[in-house]
């Protein structure tokens, strides 16, 4: 099953940001991943696709060791981030996370200001040198996030008092306040309508420029617009994992040919 | 015991008052619960409330009124020179209750047969000795009037008995009957049985409100006597806690308020940061297990009877406080110090902060956390930003809770701190200095209440004063505490 | 640029957060050093705790284990007819006339007839025959006639009898008292202590375990000996049953009202902060309450553990409210939302979802209110019963009703009393207390443990 | 309601350990219950005792001092008329330090005065009190650092200690004439003034028991406390007693009045009560026996000074004489 | 892929279950709902659409009195249930809400087993007699839900372990396993996978049969999918609503026409 790594990667190899040899991902008893083995590019936009409870979210919260977290979660095989095993003992779980930041599936603001929300980052990690350019930091994350001119005269209001599509994007204005290496977003445009979610897709474009980004989504079409690579997860295994145009063009795996062509996402 | 029999009575038909009820609404349904308002055994509850509670309530309403009203008519009853004589009217209702307990244990045990216990003369016969026999304690010649009295007594409580059975055993019943017919599928059984419950609910609220009530009440009246005796000016602006015997005592508040808010302060700078800072180890850091040894552990501490803190506070803690802080920075050389009590005070308070901050902060949602671990924070930013602000209304709640016990106490204080009030007119340094001995509000209730002094004297009515004026000036805190929380709130989700 | 290995050269990078992963920036090992001290700092927070109940335990057990057990001696008593009975008809009012001074004169005879057994003398140790029955706690007359009046038969017989040794004695063999100190003491003499190590050397006199301790009531100043914590355990039972009985339902019941119905208005920020207020209250001021309610009003007997029970309660109310209100505020609206949104009223979603999940707090609050309920003393000064108390209370729910002590009332009294073997019994009390107080809270930590769950 | 059928006695905590002895003997030797005996206070006690007749107030108060006038006149209001008023003895007051603390012979009033009044004569001038040893103002005293422990101004103890002990040592070294001269004259003024004491942490108010006090001395090992007999006598392995004017306190020396601080005892009865309350009057006589309150009986023994009019209180309690000499 | 299926149902009208007019609402200050008039058929599915932020979420909560738990808002305007006002002071919310189910937009399961999830309204509703009938309730709702195979074997796990789309739709199974007239769904779908998705919305179809159906989705092309009637909201204005296929074919508003044809979904 894990043999399909297409190895005939276009000419321009970009520099590998995260290499994955035999990840297995228990809960308790549950294997939830198995036997994973997947390099993730940098300046790349790699997209996890696949049915749902099938890994995804478990996958790639391996990456930053948001696993971490969950008591009966258990993580084995190599992971590494530019070539250092992220689970290593010297890792810093905390520096790791500032690298490699994370956009949540179920949008979780903090119960303070949309402020706060996303200053806080920038905060702790010291990105600011005083107010001004913290908010400056501030307006440009929710610029980019796509939410500024929904909130810009509700700064102060509390982030939990914010739609459904407004919170998720909060989240994603969040994370990217902190500027990390990589970006891992949790089926970031779930609860975002066309508009904003191209809004959110042209902001993954750009950050490409310089970072990585992996995005889980369950549409097929946004993985094809915004995604180099795409990853096909099926029942806790990767099943395919290739340039992102053939994949959808030409599966190799009859279980990702069905999962592609089976009905319209 | 009937009543008893009749709270078993009650209940009995309650509890078939339930079962029928219940299969009255089903019937209704055609056994489908689909077709019914609320679910079967709502209506099952209601039955059983109608049947039981209106029932409960007036045997239980009859039970306190009954008795006075008897003894009313009883003792309205007794001649004035009888009661002259025995000194009371309540005095002489022992006696017929006492007279009347005995004429009932002798026809129990067969030695007067029940008609001559209705008519029995005490100026003919031996009553007095008769009565002795059955075992029945009695204290002195029971006569004429008593014994009449005792008669009417026996009388009447068989006349209430017998009524209040009916009366309870009707209720029930028209309970039940109502419960009963009512039983129908479109019946809101479960409106009725909630609002039952929110009645309750809300009955439970008022207790709290009566409880002030009733403190204020307490206090009021002997306050305002305190106040016919002594100045107020006096007592609130006055430095000097001086009270003598001899009257003419100095009784200002002030050096007891100051002690009271000092040797808080010590205490909740001891407890609230021990207190939190376990409380985020056990939820956040500790695992399991030591979780669920610890936790226990520490809320033993606040279930130590407080002279034993008082006397490690007097034996151990004081004479270290001096030695080694007081007396090396010259300070003073007193075993008490606000310090001390202070201090034990705090170890004390400690599971007041951390348990109750425990459950709260293991309540907040682990998306919280995640959302911060997520962006990189470490643990420790992640408490401090996001878990405590969330958790801070039940943080907020601990740390009154401390501090109101902090107020309260009085043990500790007195082997801690001593019994002696700040000394305003030795200067500032005395009333600032952590190891000068002090006392506090509450010390001085207890001791004034407890003294020797005669008991309408200004220095015991003080301590009503000292009470309600304590009540007072926390409630003011607690309005301060609660707008506080109302600011700073964070509601998560 | 190939295969990233973990020798590569690191290369530049223009993100925030460059760097091996391995060796932390400048800021990050400050952050971690913060990390590092903050959970250090709630170690030690924990470390505290622990350390002082550990010494407080250690104090407690140390004083107070020897109150369990006691020395005994053993004696057999000639019950004389001529000063029991002396018309020799076996009249029981006649026999109860004979007053405990009466029985006095035959402790001192059983005495002087060990000493004779043993084959020593009362001069050798320079002791009177008075001097050794004061070695016999006051008691043993007390325990001599209740046995002569249930056995009237015996009297004229010799029966063997196991009688508390007075206070030094016992205390002699606990370390408490020592030759020197008996020299100064004017309660004991040397010379007593060396004859009852003759006692014992004899067989006559032991020291084992003292169920009296448990089971016996308070004794009086001058027989600590026989002093023992049962009514004041059954007055802290009878107490402690009416508190959980009444304060967790009305205390939960009052939080639910408040937290989940009651609107939101100035009415209810009354009630929130008059609550919080009451846990102000210092504890003495409900024994004011307590007296004016529920005695003089109310009309309840003093010294009752009904009034107790209620003062209590009243007292540990706004604990209860205050930690339930804050548990039910925890609770994430989603999960009432949850409940609604599938058609649960607002009562169902209180009692299936969220109340459950505020347990945990409920637990803690209502530990927390017992134990200060079940170590509280002022309140009770007030209402009588802080007291002598000899009787015992019958069962409940008369029981209620009848005059009783309390536990930490016990532990008050002895550490008050003069006699410094009152200290000993009064630690052991309070040994029993914190039992007492463990097997209460073992169901609920039990149950907690049930209930705690993150979301 | 069931009619009560135990005595109930409240108050003076001093009176406690006799009563408590008495109620003892007394459960144990009649057919009646045991009293409950409760302390709280004298001043408690008969607040408690004058807030009515009936079932549901108490039937004694104790008291380490004689009832008020005031509270004559309050109970009287409330309906308690006939009181009977029972003297049972004396309680010695004593000073005492630890067994190897400082050794105080011959104390006089005027040394504790000295000692621990507010303001002292010193050269013929009133002067803030300047001594910081027992030996600065009288070579006869261990030369240690003052630190005396006399009980809090809630004790009846202390009146005791401020009439028969401060006042009369204020007395006894002129200060109290001094004090009269310099504010013109004003008897009461000058007695509180020689009865306040001093407030730098020499005089410390213990507000607790004796066992407090006991605890104390314990951590200072200069210190003096101010104990009851009783307690002494119990606890003569560890407290060295100090003598006044060379007169050792015991149960003689008071009852013969050689020993001159004490203070009498007493409890009071309801009259209304007795006859009503099973045993009341029989535990009244049973106190006041021979046997029990006098100077061979349990209550001597541990440490009350038996009263030399005991008899005459029998007569009295037996005909239930109640007081104002009806 | 985006086909539109052009819906030309019968013009039959079919009776009215909601008659809304008027309806304002507020957050506190803010005007989140204003002035809208809409009438809901039964056995129809009407879609909600809008951009994020626009009001959908709080007008579909309006319909079963879930704002009543928001404490700073407040609702305004007649909302008639079968010609009775939902606001009415005798209406029972609970008896509402156990006739019109209602779907969040965040997955809430409740912290207890994924069986009492789902049972839990069953047993509150008195829908099952016993425990073989409540099995049998539990099944087909997980089945219906379309996770019936996923949680077979666990149904004694917590329902707050499983993944996003997991969740959302246990969420989904709840709701229906009380059988209410009227389901209201907050964007069921946005956490799953195409299959899951067209599972969902065959159940949606079924339950057209019997009740109605109001759907919040961000798919235009599952909104032209599922249902018949479409409701476009923005900023709080109910801007056009029609029948589907007229909306979607031949908008009359610009601002709807924008928002369908601005963007793909
Ligand atoms: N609890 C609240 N307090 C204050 N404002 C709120 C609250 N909930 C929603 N709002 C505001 O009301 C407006 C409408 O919100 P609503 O949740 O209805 O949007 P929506 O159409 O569902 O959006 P989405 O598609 O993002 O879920 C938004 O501007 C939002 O910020
Ligand atoms: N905390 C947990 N405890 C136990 N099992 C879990 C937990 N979280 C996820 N799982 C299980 O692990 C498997 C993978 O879950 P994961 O969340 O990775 O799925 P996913 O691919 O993200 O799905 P979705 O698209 O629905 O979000 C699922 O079967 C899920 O039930
Ligand atoms: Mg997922
Ligand atoms: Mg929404
Ligand atoms: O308690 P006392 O009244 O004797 O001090």
């Amino acid at each position: 099953m894990n043999d399909m790594r297409p190895v005939e990667r276009s000419v321009d190899t970009k520099e590998i940001k995260f290499e994955c040899s035999d990840v297995q991902v228990y809960y308790g008893a549950t294997h939830a991943i198995k036997d994973v083995n997947v390099t993730l590019e940098d300046k790349t936009v790699t997209a996890f696709i696949g049915p749902s409870g099938c890994g995804k979210s478990t996958f790639l919260r391996c990456l930053n060791r948001m696993n971490d977290t969950i008591d009966i979660c258990r993580v084995t095989g190599n992971l590494l981030l530019d070539g250092e095993d992220i689970y290593d003992k010297r890792v810093d779980p905390v520096q790791l996370r500032a690298k490699v930041g994370m956009v949540f599936q179920k949008p979780n603001p903090f119960p303070k200001s949309i402020y706060d929300n996303i200053a806080y980052g920038p905060r702790i990690h010291g990105l600011a040198k005083n107010k001004a350019e913290l908010d400056e930091i501030v307006e440009k994350s929710l610029r980019r996030g796509a939410i500024w001119d929904e909130v810009k005269d509700r700064l102060d209001a509390p982030g939990t008092g914010l739609s459904g599509g407004q919170q998720q994007r909060l989240c994603i204005a969040r994370a990217i306040a902190t500027e990390p290496e990589v970006l891992l977003m949790d089926e970031p445009c779930s609860a975002l309508d066309p508009i904003a979610t191209a809004q959110v897709e042209e902001l993954i474009d750009e950050l490409r420029e310089n970072y990585s980004v992996v995005i889980v989504t369950h549409s097929m079409q946004q993985a094809a617009r915004v995604s180099q690579k795409t990853a096909f997860f099926h029942l806790g295994n990767l099943v395919e994992f290739g340039e992102t145009g053939k994949i959808f063009t030409n599966p190799r795996d009859p279980r990702t040919e069905s999962y592609i062509t089976g009905r319209i996402g | 015991m009937p009543v008893l029999w009749i709270v078993l009575a009650v209940l009995g038909l309650g509890l078939i008052g339930f079962y029928v009820g219940r299969m009255r609404a089903l019937g209704s349904a055609g056994g489908d619960t689909r077709q019914l308002h609320s679910l079967p055994n709502y209506y099952g509850w209601h039955a059983f409330m109608l049947t039981a509670v209106p029932a409960l309530l007036v045997l239980a309403a009859w039970l306190l009124v009954a008795p006075n009203w008897i003894e009313n008519t009883v003792g309205a009853g007794i001649p004035e020179a009888t009661i002259a004589e025995s000194g009371s009217r309540s005095l002489v209702m022992a006696e017929v209750r006492r007279a009347a307990g005995a004429l009932d244990m002798a026809v129990q045990q067969g030695l007067m047969d029940a008609a001559t216990s209705h008519d029995i003369d005490a100026n003919l016969s031996d009553v007095t000795e008769r009565l002795k026999e059955t075992g029945a304690i009695i204290t002195s010649d029971v006569t004429q009037p008593v014994l009449q009295a005792a008669q009417l007594y026996r009388n009447l409580s068989a006349i209430s008995a017998l009524w209040m059975s009916v009366a309870v055993l009707v209720l029930a019943t028209a309970g039940f009957a109502v419960a009963v017919l009512r039983s129908d599928k479109d019946f809101r059984a479960r409106n009725t049985v909630e609002s039952g419950i929110k009645i309750i609910l809300i009955l439970a609220s008022t207790i709290a409100i009566l409880t002030t009530v009733g403190i204020v009440m307490s206090m009021l009246f002997e306050t305002g006597n305190f106040f016919e005796k002594y100045p107020w000016q006096h007592f609130f602006f006055g430095t000097k806690w001086a009270p003598d015997f001899r009257g003419d005592s100095e009784l200002g508040m002030l050096p007891l308020l100051w002690g009271t808010l000092y040797i808080s302060f010590v205490a909740l700078a001891v407890a609230v940061p021990i207190g939190l800072f376990a409380a985020i180890y056990l939820s956040e850091y500790a695992g399991p297990k030591l979780r669920a040894v610890a936790k226990p552990m520490i809320e033993i501490l606040a279930g130590i009877p407080t002279i034993v803190y008082g006397l490690f506070a007097l034996i151990t803690v004081g004479p270290i406080v001096r030695d080694w802080f007081a007396a090396p920075l010259g300070l003073g050389n007193s075993t008490n110090s606000v310090m001390t009590a202070g201090l034990v005070m705090g170890i004390m308070l400690i599971p007041f902060v951390s348990s109750l901050s425990d459950d709260i902060i293991n309540a907040v949602p682990q998306a919280m956390r995640d959302g911060s671990f997520g962006l990189g924070a470490t643990h420790s930013e992640t408490i401090k930003q996001v878990v405590l602000p969330a958790a801070l209304p039940g943080i907020v709640g601990a740390v009154l809770l401390a501090a109101s016990r902090a107020i309260g106490e009085t043990m500790i204080v007195v082997m801690g701190a001593g019994a002696a009030a700040a000394q305003f007119q030795a200067g500032l340094g005395a009333v600032v200095n952590p190891f000068e001995a002090m006392t506090t509000v509450t010390v001085k209730i207890v001791s004034q209440l407890t003294g020797d002094t005669d008991f309408a004297s200004p220095e015991t009515l003080v301590a009503f004063a000292l009470g309600l004026t304590l009540f007072v000036i926390t409630l003011g805190l607690n309005v301060l505490a609660l707008y506080i929380v109302r600011k700073y709130r964070e509601q998560y989700e | 640029m190939t295969d990233a290995t973990a020798n590569a050269a690191p290369a530049p990078k223009q993100g925030k957060h460059a760097g091996s992963l391995f060796d932390a920036d400048a800021r990050t090992k400050k952050r971690n050093a913060a990390e590092t001290r903050f959970r250090a700092y709630g170690l030690t927070a924990v470390g505290i705790g622990v350390a002082a109940l550990i010494m407080l335990m250690t104090s407690i057990l140390g004083q107070g284990l020897p109150a369990f057990n006691q020395t005994f001696i053993t004696l057999d008593v000639y019950l004389d007819e001529a000063k029991l009975d002396k018309n020799g008809t076996r009249d029981i009012e006649a026999i109860k006339k004979v007053s405990t001074f009466g029985y006095a004169p035959l402790i001192k005879n059983a005495m002087a007839a060990k000493v004779d057994e043993l084959g020593i003398s009362f001069e050798t140790f320079g002791v009177s025959g008075k001097d050794a029955e004061a070695m016999i706690s006051k008691e043993a007359a007390a325990q001599l006639r209740r046995f002569v009046i249930a056995h009237p038969d015996r009297i004229g017989d010799t029966v063997e009898f196991e009688f508390l040794a007075s206070g030094r004695i016992d205390g002699y063999y606990k370390g408490r008292v020592s030759m020197e100190s008996a020299e100064k003491d004017s309660n004991v003499t040397p010379g007593q202590l060396q004859l009852a190590d003759a006692l014992k050397e004899g067989g006559a006199l032991s020291t084992h375990f003292n169920w009296g301790f448990i089971t016996m009531a308070d004794a009086s100043e001058n027989r600590p000996e026989a002093a023992g914590i049962g009514v004041a355990m059954l007055g802290s039972l009878y107490m402690m049953i009416i508190v959980l009985c009444l304060a967790l339902p009305i205390g939960v019941a009052a939080s639910i009202y408040l937290e989940e119905f009651a609107p939101k208005n100035w009415i209810t920020d009354l009630i929130e902060v008059n609550i919080s207020n009451l846990a102000a209250v210092p504890s003495i001021v409900f024994g004011i309450l307590g007296l004016a309610i529920f005695i003089n009003y109310a009309g309840l007997p003093q010294s009752a553990p009904v009034v107790g029970g209620l003062v209590l309660t009243l007292m540990t109310l706004p604990t209860i409210i205050i930690s339930t209100r804050a548990s039910l505020k925890s609770v994430p609206p989603s999960i009432r939302d949850a409940a609604l949104g599938v058609g649960a009223s607002k009562m169902q979603s209180v009692f299936h979802h969220v109340l459950p999940l505020a347990a945990p707090g409920i637990l803690t609050g209502t530990i927390i209110g017992l134990a200060q309920a079940l170590g509280e003393t002022a309140p009770l000064m007030l209402i009588g019963m802080v007291a002598f108390v000899r009787e015992f209370p019958s069962a409940p729910p008369e029981g209620f009703f009848d005059p009783a002590s309390a536990l930490p009332v016990q532990v008050y009294n002895w550490t008050t009393r003069a006699d410094p073997a009152f200290v000993e019994r009064a630690s052991g009390a309070i040994i029993v207390l914190l039992i007492f107080l463990l097997c209460m809270n073992f169901l609920a930590i039990v149950l907690r443990r049930r209930f705690e769950r993150r979301w | 309601a069931a009619a009560r059928d135990n005595v109930q006695v409240a108050g003076s905590s001093t009176v406690l350990p006799y009563a408590s002895i008495v109620a003892e003997a007394f459960g144990e030797n009649f057919d009646f219950p045991t009293p409950v005996v409760e302390s709280g206070g004298s001043s408690a006690g008969l607040k408690r005792f004058c807030e009515g007749v009936g079932e549901n107030t108490i039937d004694i108060a104790n008291a380490s001092r004689k009832i008020k006038d005031s509270e004559i006149q309050a109970c009287a209001e409330a309906g308690v008329k006939d009181i009977i008023e029972v003297r049972i003895g004396y309680d010695g007051i004593v000073f005492a330090s630890q067994t190897n603390g400082p050794a105080f012979t011959a104390l006089e009033p005027a040394d504790i005065f000295n000692a621990l009044s507010d303001k002292v004569l010193v050269d013929g001038a009133i002067v803030e009190n300047p001594y910081q040893q027992w030996a600065d103002f009288n070579a006869d005293l261990p030369a240690v650092d003052i630190i005396a422990f006399p009980p809090g101004t809630k004790h009846g103890t202390r009146e005791v200690f401020e009439e028969k002990v401060v006042l009369a040592g204020c007395e006894a070294t002129g200060a109290f004439e001094a004090i009269m001269a310099k504010n013109g004259g004003d008897k009461k003024a000058a007695e509180k003034a020689c009865i306040s004491l001093r407030t730098d942490g020499k005089a410390v108010d213990i507000d607790g028991d004796y066992t407090e006090t006991l605890a104390r001395i314990d951590a200072n090992p200069n210190g003096v406390g101010i104990f009851g007999l009783a307690f002494y006598e119990n606890n003569t392995d560890k407290l060295k007693v100090a003598t006044m004017g060379d007169v050792m306190p015991s149960t003689e020396s008071i009852a013969t009045g050689e020993y001159p601080v004490s203070r009498p005892l007493f409890f009071y009865i309801k009259k209304a009560h007795i006859g009503v309350i099973p045993g009341l009057k029989e535990y009244a006589q049973f106190f006041v026996a021979d046997e029990i309150a006098g100077p061979d009986g349990p209550l001597a023994a541990y440490g009350l000074v038996s009263d030399p009019e005991l008899a005459a209180t029998q007569t009295a309690v037996e005909a239930e004489e109640v007081m104002g000499g009806m």
